[in-house]
């Protein structure tokens, strides 16, 4: 299984594929590669985790999405950019407030305003990438979002465990 | 009933005699290398098993060779750090460290800088012959203005290094200068420095009859000997500025600094037991 | 003998002993140079290694300063205390 | 024994913790200086010492040291770095030094692109320093390898007296990966010889077992010879044929008789195949792939990733790819250890697929280069 998370930089990208790739790989029996790629001169520019995740050790073979069965788009340069490295039948997250454009693939599509919620319901516009990822951890259910709530403490700053969580959670309280 | 010579029990005796030519310096520093040594062991404030030599390359690096002591023979200006670590991981040894000038003022010259820098718990002894001799008769740093050498068949155009003014610019604790014309005096530095904690640089004047020596003039040991005792100024206490030499104007030997810093392995110490304490996140 | 497979020569002196290793000795003559009494001297016989080393030429003379054994690169020469 | 999800350089210093580094000095240096911040906060917690040295020259020099004092040491460096270390490692080598160097490699020559990944180096890795001796080189291909194979590093640079490489780049430096870290009393944790003898019995270079001597150490009271020149058993320097080629052989001998030991590979797929890819490394990443495609249209393509690269095992080889039609040896390079198999695989095709790129060469791209052979 192969998961792509994109974004521009200082969306929370790489915090959010961290978090996916430690929950898996401490809290499933999955075997996991995860490579990041950030333009470090431009904010703003891509910032990409590629997550490749198999039963066996031997499969997890490779730390680029060759065709991508889940994808996280949290803005229309990414989406624009990387759209063809997700396959037909994916199941695709893609942040309604960034995009206007969402091309016609054969993709089962999640279009949510992940930055609206967490501007407006959660309070912080920053924690949009955990909001996106609780929609994820919900539909799909790689990892039980508890992991992910325990992946969470471990990583991020005291502080800031708290709206992180709420913003994960979004999705898990509605019905 | 004859007695056997009084540093035999400090020398890897099947070694000698030594591989340096007739009247060469470096076996009168040796011998008193190993005499302040003894004096130490003897009176109770080092144990034989935990001194060290450490030598880069060159007729001086050659002087690991010989004493009955652990002892490393290593790379051509590498000396330092080779000391240094053993030093960490083992500070209760008192690691000397022997080198040339070409070995310690120019291709180990970074480590020197940094050693001291660090007040690296050291004894360095640079002997100074003013010199390339192992190599045959090159330019060193130290080597006078517009003497005749290998490589400046000219005379040499270069100004002297004065590693006395360095190492006391950069903080070592103890910085001496002695003269292989006077062993005796040259054993009360090195006495003193191996007493030291931090980095004591004490460096040495020195001949190589054969590659300076006679290239320059002097026709015997005896004569290079005697021509380096006469331009030798003893002081008691000189100031850093007259350390500065020069074929005409001569060397001042004595004691340049002594002070009492705390040494580089006192200190990385203090913070391991701060850290696995708990004192230090 | 002071050292394995070594011949030494042990010379009385006034209140010293003056010992001589022949074949450690280079025949570089800075004993001889630095001896305030004059002690010593060039030697006619050769070692092992074909140097002729030093010798003791006036023993009688020797003041136990020790310069000789400080000088000696070769670790060829040394002074005991406690001849008569 | 712990799971964690890290980086390829995280899991060289936790790995280097666990198989008891006591002694870590380096200079920074792109790709691999996140292993020296790792081992500086973590190392002093376990009492050993993290030291910035003035350049790479000091750092080697400084492990040989710490070795000598019987810490178990390394450092970590990428291209440049290693180049300066090359005159120290010829000495760790006569002086039958254990210690490892971690080796990032990254983009070169020279300055190149300082943080992406390249396999240039495979050579200057062993073959870069003076003398004409062979080190061992073990290659990791994600952060699971990294960790394994650094444990195993230190276990053969004790076992054998030899410094030893551990090679990556900077694409396995900085890849995330699901990673088993068995700890002290899961693993084998193997130790130098120390003397049996009495120090006057002792000589520093007299082989006790498979050509390694028993090694004291500063401060054992032994009076250790470390001497960097030709020496004897006891360490006194003899510049004569019989000495020299005793000792040459010795330290010849003792690594590359150590090849089927320290043999260490995957394989997938190679019994029967017609066409084996070799490759090391993270381009091992790509091969595979590039394999899995090639056997999903019909080709019976098996893969080789080698994690020994010196010495070379070549019976164990030869005998993996025996079936093979054509062997192709992939990297990204310009196709330097295609050179080292091409020597030992003389009854087949071998063919090199050298593919620059500054990240992983592209499986398509492999299989793109390898058909027009099939």
């Amino acid at each position: 299984m192969e998961i792509l998370i994109a974004g521009r930089g200082g969306q929370g990208i790489l915090l959010l594929g961290h978090i996916l790739g430690r929950a898996i790989a401490k809290h499933t029996n999955l075997y996991i590669l995860g490579s990041e790629i950030y333009a470090a001169e431009t904010r703003g520019g891509d910032s990409r985790v590629d997550l490749v995740v198999a039963d066996r050790e031997e499969d997890a073979d490779f730390i680029k999405v060759m065709k991508a069965d889940i994808a996280i788009f949290m803005h229309q340069l990414q989406l624009d950019a990387y759209k063809d490295l997700v396959r037909d039948g994916a199941l695709v997250f893609i942040d309604k407030s960034n995009t206007t454009n969402i091309p016609q693939r054969n993709w089962k599509v999640y279009l949510e305003p992940y930055t609206d919620i967490a501007e407006k319901e959660i309070g912080n516009i920053r924690v949009a990438n955990m909001v996106a990822l609780g929609h994820l951890i919900k539909v799909t259910s790689i990892v039980p979002p508890e992991a992910v709530e325990d992946t969470i403490k471990e990583v991020v700053a005291r502080e800031w465990v708290d709206v992180n969580i709420k913003a994960f959670r979004y999705y898990f309280s509605k019905s | 009933m004859a007695v056997a010579h009084p540093l035999d029990k400090y020398l890897r005796t099947d070694r000698i005699p030594t591989m340096w030519c007739p009247g060469c310096g470096l076996g009168i520093v040796m011998g008193t290398l190993l005499r302040a040594v003894d004096r130490r062991i003897k009176e109770g404030s080092l144990k034989r098993e935990n001194v060290g030599f450490a030598g880069g390359i060159g007729c001086t690096a050659r002087m690991t060779l010989y004493p009955l002591f652990d002892s490393a023979h290593v790379i051509h200006g590498r000396a330092i750090p080779f000391a240094l670590a053993v030093k960490i991981v083992k500070p209760e040894m008192k690691m000397i460290v022997v080198g040339g000038d070409g070995d310690l003022a120019a291709i180990g010259g970074n480590h020197i800088l940094h050693a001291i820098r660090r007040n690296a718990d050291l004894l360095v002894v640079m002997v100074n012959n003013m010199i390339y001799g192992m190599t045959g008769g090159q330019v060193a740093p130290t080597t006078p203005r517009g003497l005749y050498t290998t490589t400046t068949p000219y005379g040499n155009p270069e100004r002297e290094m004065n590693m006395i003014k360095l190492t006391a610019a950069l903080g070592a604790n103890y910085v001496a200068r002695g003269s292989i014309t006077h062993p005796q005096l040259l054993e009360q530095y090195l006495y003193k420095a191996l007493g030291k904690r931090g980095l004591a640089f004490v460096e040495v004047i020195s001949t190589c009859p054969e590659l300076f020596g006679r290239h320059i003039g002097f026709r015997s040991p005896v004569d290079l000997y005697m021509e380096i005792r006469k331009r030798i100024v003893i002081k008691a206490k000189p100031s850093i500025e007259e350390s500065d030499y020069s074929w005409e104007k001569g060397f001042v030997i004595g004691e340049f600094v002594d002070r009492d810093e705390p040494g580089f392995t006192d200190t990385i110490y203090e913070y391991l037991n701060k850290i696995r304490g708990g004192g230090v996140q | 003998m002071g050292v394995r497979g070594l011949s030494q020569l042990r010379i009385a002196a006034n209140k010293y002993f003056i010992n001589i290793i022949p074949d450690r000795c280079k025949e570089c003559g800075l004993c001889i140079a630095v001896c305030p009494t004059k002690v010593l001297g060039r030697g006619s016989e050769r070692n092992l290694r074909g140097f002729r080393y030093v010798v003791a030429l006036n023993p009688e003379k020797c003041i136990g300063c020790r310069n000789c054994e400080y000088n000696c690169p070769d670790f060829a020469i040394f002074i005991e205390v406690g001849a008569k | 024994m712990r799971v964690d999800y890290i980086t390829g350089n995280t899991a060289i210093a936790e790995a280097a913790i666990v198989a008891g580094l006591k002694f870590y000095a380096g200079y920074p240096i792109t790709p691999s200086s996140d292993i020296f911040e790792y081992l500086a906060r973590e190392l002093p917690k376990h009492g050993g010492h993290v030291i910035q040295f003035e350049d790479e020259i000091a750092s080697i020099n400084a492990v040989i040291g710490a070795s000598w004092a019987c810490a178990k040491a390394m450092t970590a460096t990428s291209g440049p770095g290693f180049s300066l270390m090359l005159e120290a490692i010829s000495l760790a080598v006569i002086t039958e030094t254990p210690l490892v160097i971690a080796y990032v490699m990254r983009t070169g020559p020279s300055t190149g692109v300082p943080t992406r990944a390249g396999q240039y180096d495979v050579l200057q890795a062993t073959y870069g320093f003076h003398g004409g001796l062979v080190i061992p080189v073990l290659a990791a291909s994600t952060p699971q390898e990294a960790y394994d194979l650094t444990v195993k590093a230190f276990n053969v640079s004790e076992m054998l007296r030899t410094p030893v490489v551990l090679l990556t780049d900077a694409t396995i430096a900085h890849t995330y990966g699901k990673v088993i870290m068995r700890e002290r009393g899961e693993l084998e944790i193997i130790e130098r010889i120390r003397p049996l003898t009495p120090p006057d019995k002792y000589k520093p270079y007299e082989p006790v077992k498979e050509h390694v001597p028993a090694m004291a150490c500063f401060g054992d009271g032994y009076n250790v010879l470390v001497e960097s020149l030709t020496h004897d058993e006891r360490g006194y320097y003899a510049p004569r044929t019989d000495v020299q080629r005793k000792l040459m052989w010795r330290l010849y001998r003792k690594i590359v008789d150590s090849a089927p030991k320290l043999f260490d590979y995957s394989a997938i797929g190679l019994e029967g195949c017609d066409y084996a890819f070799i490759s090391y490394g993270s381009t091992a990443l790509s091969a595979q792939v590039a394999a899995k495609m090639l056997r999903e249209k019909g080709y019976r393509v098996g893969t080789l990733k080698l994690r020994t690269l010196y010495p070379i095992y070549e019976d164990g080889i030869r005998k993996l790819v025996s079936s093979a039609k054509k062997v192709f040896v992939i990297e990204n390079n310009v196709g330097l250890y295609y050179r080292e198999l091409r020597a030992i695989l003389r009854d087949k095709e071998v063919v090199s697929v050298p593919i620059i790129d500054l990240d992983l060469p592209q499986p398509q791209e492999i299989v793109e280069v390898v058909k027009q052979w099939l």
